[in-house]
C-alpha cells in the first residue's frame, strides 16, 4: 500500500515539476487571437453587439464571454468567418442585436442642421465635419453607417441613405441553377 | 529484427488501424475533422502524446510498477498521459494560438481519447518490449493521424455536396467513416 | 435569357453515360457466351432496383426525377455491380448490393456528382464482407461445366437457388481463378503447377479471359471517344503488369505473372470502367496517374498477400479516400505562376 | 518564326464569313448621340461642357480624371442636349452618366492638327494621347497612354500587335487590317517609337489569310521591321497573355504587367486610332463594329461613338423575325444588351442579333460530374471544376487560393461542360464578391485607424485640459472668493453623476479582467469626452 502511494506521489511530483517549468517557459504574452477576430469585424464601432466598439467585442469573443452572432453589420458572412476562425458551429445572428441592413451612409439634411456638434462627438470615426453653430456634413467615403449620430441629433436632421447600386459597385449575381425549379 | 519493426509499423498504421479497424479514438476523429488544418494539428499533437505516452507507460509499467503494483496500471497511465497532454497544450498555445483555438476542447480531451490509453494497455497485453512499445504507439498514432487527415479532406470536399437535409453534418460524416472502415477491411489479412 | 458563352459543344452527361454503357456491351456479350445468359437476369434486376430506388430517393429529396433518371449514371452503377457479382448470384444479393450502392453510397451524398466513393464498389465490398461464401462461388464456364444449365434453369436458380434434378452445385460452380490460386498457394503448391488446372486458360481464367478481352475492347472504344483519358487505364495496367511481372521473376513459385493478373478478376473492368469513374476519382492528370498507380498497387498487394482473392473493390475505395488530398497535391502549374 | 503553344483552348465554329463579304460601310450620322462618361477602364471622365453648349466635331467633352482614365469627344458638331443617367451597354444593365449630343447636321470639325511626335518630348506626346481618348479597342478599353509610357525599370523589347481576333462572329479587326493596313502599320511605327521597342510582331490567326497578306504588303512598304506572324486558330488565342505566349514563348507572370517580361500588347484597331490622332489630329470618335447574326445585311460598319445600337442594327437592314435579343461582343465572352436603345461605345466590337436558332437556349444545368473536360481546355491551366465547387459553396478564400483571379473568363470551360453549368457566371460572382469584401476590409481598416486616432486624440485633449485646469485651479485659489461659482459647478457635476449612474451598461456581468479593463479604459475616455462640455 505504502509503495503504491509513494509511486503515485512521486509520479505526480515529477509531472508537476515538468508542467510548472513548461508553463513558465512557454508563457503566452498578450492575446494574438483578439487581433485576428478584430480583423474580421467590420469596424463600424456601432455597439450593436452590446460592447462599446469592435475591439472590446473581439476581446470578449476571444475570452468566450460573447457569442459570435452579435454583429449585424458583419452579417452572415462575418459570423461564418468568425465560426471558421474559432472552429465553432455557425449559428443564426442574434436578432436582439439588430438585423443586417443594406450598407448605408448618414446624410445630414443641411438646411435643418443647427450646428450643435453633438453628432460630431458621437461619430466614432470622425467622419462628420463642422464646427459649433456651423452646418455639419458627413464625409460619405469615411462613414461606416453605424447610426451612432442619429440619437444625439436634437433636430433629427440625419438620415441613413442606403448606398445605391451603380456600375462601379455592381456585383455579378449567383447563377440560378434551374434544375431545382424544373417540375417533373 | 528491422523487418519485424517495419511490420509492426505497417500493421498498426494500415491493417489494424486504430480508428477504422479497432474503432478507438472516435471522439477526436469526428470532432476535429471539419478542417484539414486542424486535423493535421490534432494528428501531430496526438502522435506526440501517444508516442511519448506509449514509451513512458512502458517504462512505468516495467520499472515502477512491476508485477506487484499492476492494479495501478490504468491509474498511473492516465496520470502520465494527462501530464503529457497538459505539456502539449501549453506548447501548442504558445506556438500556434489559432491551432489552439481550432483544437479547442479536443486538445485537453486527448487525455480521455481511448486510443491514447488503449495503446499502452495493448502494449502490456501484447508483451511488447520498449522499442516495440514506442513503435506501436507511433504507428498507432500515425494511423490515427493518417485517417484523420484523409477524413478531414473528404469532409472539406463534402461541405459543398448536396447532402439531403437530415444527413448534413455529423450524420453523413458517420456514414463516410463507416465506408472508410469498409475500405480498410480490404487490408485484412495483409499482416497479422 | 442565356449568358455567355452562348454556344456549347460537348456531349451531355446522358450521352457520356450511354456511351459507357455501350462500351460494356461487348463484355456482356462475352459474358453470356462464356457463362450463359443468367447474367442478363442480374443486369435486369440491378437496373430495375437502381432506377426504382433512385426514383424513390429523388422523390423524397424533392428533386426532379426525369433529368436524373435519364442521366444513365444509376444504370451504369447497376451494370458495373451486376458484372462484378457472380453471374448466378441469388436475386436478393443483386438487389441488396444495388440498394446499398444507390441509397447509401450515392443518394445520401447528394446523388450524381457528389459521391466520394465509387457506388458500385461500395455495393460490391459490402456484399463481399457480408456474404463471402456466395461471393466467391462462381459458375464454371459453360465449356468446362459437367452440366449445362439453360436460361430458364439459370433464371430459376437465381430466384430459388434450386437446381434441376441430377445437377449438383459442385457441377456448375467452382472458385474463381484468383481464389483457386490463393487457396492452392496456401497449400504449398507452386504457381507453375497450379496453373495447369483446367480453370486456367492461356492468359487468365479459362473463358473469363475472353470477357476481360471484351472489356478491353470496350475500353479502347471509350478512349477513342475521349470519354475517358488515357491516364488511368495506362497507369493501372502498367503498374499491375510491372508488379506482377517483377514478383513473378523474383519468385515464380509464389507469384503469378503479368498476363494472369491483367486478365483475371476485375482488372480490365477496373482499368476502363471502375477506376475511371470521374465523380469519385481525381481530376488532375498527375492525380489520375497517382490514383491509378495506387489502385494497381493495392490490388496486387491484396491479391498476393491479403485475405481476399481480388482486391479491386477495396483498392478503389481506399484510393477514393485519398482523392481530395491527391487533387490538392497535384494541382498543375497555373499560367504565369512559378 | 517559331511559335509556342498555350494549354487548352477550343475550336468553336467561326461564323466569320457572313460579315466579311462586304467592305467596311459607313452609316449616316444619327441625329442624336449618347456618350457615356465611362467607356474605359479606370476613373470616370470629368465633364468639360454644360447643357446647351454648342460643340464642334472632335471637341473634348470630358477630360480624363487622373492617370488611368480616358477622354470623351464629340463625334459630330451639335448641341449638348442633356447630361443625365442613361442606360449604357454594360452587363449590369444599370444606367450611368451620359452626355446627350444633338447633331446639327453640319458635321463641322473643330481645330485639329497632326502632331509632329518626333519633335516633341515623349511625355508631351503621351499627354496628348491621353487627351485624345485612345483606349484598347479590343474590348478591354484600358487607356493606351498608360501602356505606351516607357518604363526604365521594365524596358519593352517586343511590341505585339493583336490581330488574332479569336472570337467567333467578330470580324472588325479582320476588315480593318484588310482595308487599312498601311494606316495600322503607321500606328505601330508610332507606338514602337514611343515605347522604344526593338521590334514589333503582328499576330494574326491563320483563318484570316487576306488580312495577313494585306499586313505583309503594308509592312514591306514601311521602313521599320515588323514581323507578321500567322498563329494557329485556337480560341482564346487572341487573349493578350495567350498571344504573347504563342508569339514569344514567355508567360506574363500572374498579377504582373506584360512589361515585366519586356512585352507590350495592343490591338490593331488601337494602332489605327493612334495613327488617326498623331497624323490627322483626330481623337477617338468612331470605330468599326461588326453587326452580324440575324440581321439582313451582316457586315462591318464604321460607326460614330454614341450611335444607338438599335439604329445601327437598322442600318444593317434590321433584325430577322426570330431574333430575340442583342449580344454585344462575341458568343464566348459577350453579354446581353439590356435594350437596343444603348449607345455604341469604344468597347463595342460586335453586335450579334441572337436567335434561338443561333444560340440554343441553355438547358438546365446538371451537377458537376468532375469529368475535368474544363481543365483540359482552360487556357490558364486552372482547375475550373474545383473553382466551381468553391464558388458554388461561397468558399471564396479557397477559390482565391486556387487562383480564381487568374481566370480570364474566356468561357472555354462552359463551352465544353457536359453538365452545361454556367461556370463563368460562378467565377464572376465569386470574383465580384471577393473584390467587394476586400473593399469592405479596406474600409474597415481605415475605420479602425480613424477610430484609434480619434480615441488617441480624445485622450490627448483630456490630458491637456486637465493640465490647464490644474493651472487655473492654482490661479483660482490665489484669487479666492469664487465660492458661489464653485458650488454651482459642484452641483452640476453631482447632477451629471446622478444621470450617469442611471445608465445601466449591458453585458458587463461575468467579464474577464481583460474585457473589464478594456471597458474601463473606454469609459475613462468617454468620461473625458463628457467632461469636455
Amino acid at each position: 500500500m505504502m509503495t503504491a502511494l509513494l509511486v503515485m506521489i512521486g509520479l505526480a511530483l515529477l509531472l508537476g515539476i515538468v508542467l510548472g517549468y513548461s508553463a513558465l517557459k512557454f508563457k503566452v504574452e498578450g492575446d494574438p487571437l483578439v487581433d485576428k477576430i478584430d480583423a474580421i469585424l467590420p469596424q463600424t464601432q456601432c455597439g450593436q453587439c452590446g460592447f462599446p466598439g469592435c475591439k472590446p467585442y473581439a476581446t470578449a469573443i476571444a475570452h468566450g464571454e460573447a457569442d459570435i452572432n452579435q454583429c449585424p453589420p458583419g452579417g452572415e458572412p462575418g459570423m461564418r468567418a468568425l465560426a471558421d476562425l474559432l472552429g465553432v458551429e455557425p449559428k443564426p445572428l442574434n436578432a436582439e442585436c439588430g438585423t443586417p441592413k443594406p450598407k448605408s451612409v448618414a446624410v445630414i439634411v443641411e438646411n435643418l442642421c443647427i450646428g450643435c456638434t453633438l453628432c460630431i462627438q458621437a461619430c466614432p470615426v470622425d467622419a462628420i465635419l463642422g464646427a459649433a453653430k456651423q452646418m455639419h456634413t458627413v464625409i460619405a467615403s469615411e462613414c461606416t453607417g453605424c447610426e451612432l449620430c442619429l440619437p444625439p441629433c436634437p433636430v433629427d436632421c440625419i438620415s441613413m441613405v442606403p448606398i445605391p447600386e451603380k456600375v462601379d459597385n455592381w456585383k455579378w449575381r449567383y447563377p440560378v441553377i434551374e434544375i431545382k425549379s424544373l417540375a417533373v | 529484427m528491422l523487418e519485424s519493426y517495419i511490420l509492426i509499423l505497417l500493421g498498426t498504421v494500415f491493417v489494424n488501424n486504430i480508428v477504422l479497424v479497432k474503432i478507438l479514438g472516435l471522439c477526436p476523429f469526428m470532432g476535429v475533422s471539419k478542417k484539414l488544418e486542424a486535423s493535421i494539428g490534432m494528428g501531430a499533437a496526438t502522435t506526440f502524446v501517444l508516442t511519448i505516452g506509449s514509451g513512458s507507460s512502458y517504462l512505468i509499467n516495467q520499472y515502477l510498477l512491476g508485477p506487484d503494483l499492476f492494479y495501478l496500471r490504468t491509474l498511473s497511465f492516465i496520470v502520465v498521459i494527462a501530464g503529457i497532454v497538459q505539456f502539449t497544450e501549453i506548447v501548442v498555445e504558445k506556438t500556434s494560438p489559432v491551432l489552439y483555438q481550432l483544437l479547442g476542447i479536443y486538445l485537453p480531451l486527448i487525455t480521455t481519447n481511448c486510443a491514447v490509453l488503449g495503446i499502452p494497455l495493448l502494449n502490456v497485453q501484447g508483451n511488447h518490449n520498449f522499442m516495440q512499445s514506442l513503435l506501436f504507439g507511433f504507428g498507432g498514432s500515425v494511423g490515427f493521424s493518417l485517417v484523420l487527415v484523409l477524413f478531414a479532406s473528404m469532409r472539406e470536399r463534402m461541405e459543398a455536396a448536396d447532402v439531403p437535409g437530415p444527413f448534413k453534418g455529423s450524420a453523413i460524416a458517420m456514414v463516410t467513416a463507416g465506408l472508410m472502415s469498409l475500405a480498410f477491411m480490404g487490408f485484412a489479412g495483409l499482416i497479422r | 435569357m442565356n449568358q455567355a458563352p452562348y454556344i456549347s459543344a460537348s456531349p451531355s452527361v446522358t450521352s457520356i453515360m450511354l456511351r459507357v454503357l455501350l462500351a460494356l456491351v461487348p463484355g456482356i456479350a462475352a459474358y453470356v457466351w462464356v457463362y450463359g445468359s443468367g447474367v442478363l437476369v442480374s443486369l435486369a434486376l440491378a437496373s430495375i432496383t437502381a432506377l426504382g430506388s433512385e426514383a424513390i430517393l429523388l422523390h423524397f429529396r424533392q428533386r426532379p426525377l426525369m433529368p436524373f433518371l435519364m442521366d444513365g449514371s444509376a444504370l451504369l452503377t447497376a451494370w458495373l455491380l451486376a458484372l462484378a457479382l457472380p453471374p448466378l448470384a441469388p436475386w436478393w444479393l443483386v438487389v441488396v448490393g444495388t440498394l446499398f450502392a444507390i441509397v447509401i453510397a450515392k443518394q445520401l451524398y447528394g446523388g450524381l456528382g457528389y459521391n466520394p466513393f465509387n457506388p458500385a464498389m461500395v455495393g460490391y465490398a459490402v456484399l463481399l464482407i457480408s456474404f463471402p461464401a456466395i461471393m466467391t462461388q462462381w459458375p464454371v464456364p459453360l465449356a468446362l461445366a459437367h452440366a449445362q444449365l439453360g436460361f430458364l434453369d439459370q433464371l430459376h436458380f437465381i430466384f430459388t437457388q434450386a437446381l434441376p434434378g441430377g445437377v449438383t452445385l459442385d457441377a456448375i460452380s467452382s472458385a474463381t481463378p484468383l481464389d483457386y490460386l490463393k487457396t492452392q498457394l496456401k497449400l504449398q503448391h507452386s504457381v507453375g503447377d497450379i496453373l495447369h488446372a483446367p480453370v486456367f486458360g492461356a492468359l487468365g481464367g479459362r473463358g473469363f479471359e475472353v470477357v476481360a478481352g471484351a472489356y478491353l475492347l470496350g475500353g479502347l472504344y471509350l478512349l477513342q471517344q475521349r470519354i475517358i483519358s488515357w491516364h488511368i487505364p495506362t497507369a493501372f495496367l502498367l503498374t499491375l503488369a510491372v508488379l506482377a511481372a517483377g514478383s513473378h521473376l523474383a519468385d515464380p513459385a509464389q507469384h503469378a505473372g503479368a498476363a494472369f493478373h491483367l486478365f483475371s478478376g476485375a482488372s480490365m473492368l477496373c482499368a476502363f470502367f471502375i477506376a475511371t469513374d470521374p465523380v469519385s476519382g481525381p481530376t488532375t492528370p498527375r492525380g489520375k496517374l497517382l490514383f491509378a498507380t495506387g489502385v494497381a498497387l493495392l490490388t496486387w498487394l491484396i491479391r498476393s498477400y491479403g485475405g481476399y482473392p481480388d482486391g479491386v473493390a477495396f483498392a478503389v475505395l481506399l484510393m477514393n479516400i485519398c482523392v481530395p488530398l491527391i487533387d490538392a497535391a497535384t494541382q498543375p502549374r497555373v499560367f504565369g505562376h512559378e | 518564326m517559331s511559335l509556342f503553344k498555350f494549354h487548352g483552348g477550343v475550336h468553336p465554329p467561326e461564323h466569320k464569313l457572313k460579315s466579311t463579304a462586304a467592305p467596311i460601310r459607313s452609316v449616316t450620322m444619327p441625329l442624336r448621340l449618347v456618350l457615356p462618361l465611362r467607356q474605359h477602364v479606370g476613373n470616370v471622365a470629368k465633364l468639360m461642357v454644360a447643357v446647351g453648349d454648342h460643340v464642334l466635331k472632335g471637341q473634348l467633352l470630358a477630360a480624363p480624371d487622373g492617370m488611368i482614365s480616358a477622354a470623351v469627344h464629340a463625334p459630330t458638331s451639335g448641341t449638348i442636349a442633356a447630361i443625365e443617367e442613361r442606360l449604357i451597354p454594360h452587363a449590369s444593365g444599370l444606367p450611368d452618366l451620359c452626355i446627350t449630343l444633338n447633331a446639327d447636321g453640319e458635321d463641322r470639325w473643330g481645330d485639329h492638327q497632326p502632331l509632329d511626335y518626333q519633335a516633341q518630348e515623349k511625355s508631351a506626346v503621351l499627354d496628348a494621347l491621353r487627351l485624345a481618348g485612345v483606349v484598347g479597342l479590343g474590348g478591354a478599353t484600358f487607356p493606351s497612354h498608360v501602356k505606351l509610357r516607357a518604363d526604365d525599370a521594365h524596358p519593352v523589347l517586343t511590341l505585339i500587335i493583336n490581330g488574332a481576333e479569336c472570337e467567333p462572329y467578330i470580324t472588325c479587326d479582320d476588315l480593318l487590317m484588310r482595308e487599312r493596313a498601311l494606316e495600322i502599320v503607321r500606328g505601330i511605327e508610332i507606338m514602337q517609337y514611343l515605347l522604344g521597342a526593338k521590334h514589333a510582331i503582328i499576330g494574326i490567326e491563320d483563318n484570316k489569310p487576306e488580312a495577313a497578306a494585306a499586313m505583309r504588303l503594308a509592312c514591306s512598304q514601311n521602313s521599320i521591321s515588323i514581323t507578321v506572324a500567322t498563329v494557329p486558330t485556337l480560341y482564346p488565342g487572341g487573349g493578350a497573355k495567350q498571344l504573347i505566349k504563342v508569339l514569344t514563348g514567355l508567360e506574363v507572370p500572374s498579377g504582373k504587367l506584360p512589361t515585366t517580361i519586356g512585352v507590350q500588347c495592343f490591338n490593331v484597331a488601337t494602332a489605327y486610332t493612334v495613327h488617326r490622332f498623331i497624323d490627322h489630329g483626330e481623337p477617338v470618335i468612331s470605330r468599326v463594329v461588326t453587326v452580324t447574326g440575324r440581321v439582313a445585311q451582316p457586315g462591318n460598319y464604321e460607326v460614330p461613338l454614341g450611335m444607338e445600337i438599335f439604329d445601327l442594327v437598322q442600318a444593317a437592314g434590321g433584325t430577322a423575325d426570330d431574333s430575340n435579343g442583342l449580344v454585344m461582343g462575341g458568343p464566348m465572352m459577350g453579354f446581353n444588351l439590356p435594350s437596343g436603345h444603348v449607345p455604341v461605345v469604344k468597347g463595342t466590337n460586335c453586335i450579334i442579333a441572337s436567335a434561338p436558332a443561333l444560340f440554343a437556349p441553355q438547358p438546365p444545368a446538371m451537377p458537376c460530374i468532375r469529368c475535368a473536360r474544363c481543365a483540359e481546355v482552360c487556357p490558364v491551366n486552372l482547375q475550373p471544376q474545383e473553382l466551381y465547387w468553391f464558388a458554388r459553396a461561397d468558399n471564396f478564400e479557397k477559390a482565391r487560393s486556387y487562383d480564381l483571379f487568374d481566370c480570364i473568363e474566356c468561357g472555354c470551360c462552359s463551352y465544353v461542360c457536359p453538365s452545361r453549368i454556367p461556370l463563368v457566371q460562378y467565377y464572376r460572382y465569386a470574383k465580384s464578391e471577393i473584390l467587394a469584401s476586400d473593399k469592405a476590409r479596406q474600409a474597415a481598416n481605415v475605420a479602425r485607424e480613424r477610430n484609434e486616432l480619434r480615441l488617441a486624440r480624445i485622450a490627448r485633449e483630456k490630458e491637456e485640459r486637465a493640465a490647464k485646469h490644474a493651472e487655473r485651479a492654482v490661479g483660482a485659489r490665489a484669487e479666492a472668493g469664487g465660492d458661489a461659482k464653485q458650488a454651482a459647478i459642484a452641483a452640476a457635476m453631482a447632477r451629471a453623476e446622478a444621470q450617469k449612474a442611471e445608465i445601466v451598461p449591458q453585458n458587463v456581468t461575468d467579464l474577464s479582467p481583460l474585457v473589464a479593463t478594456e471597458i474601463k479604459a473606454i469609459d475613462a475616455r468617454r468620461g473625458k469626452v463628457d467632461d469636455r462640455d
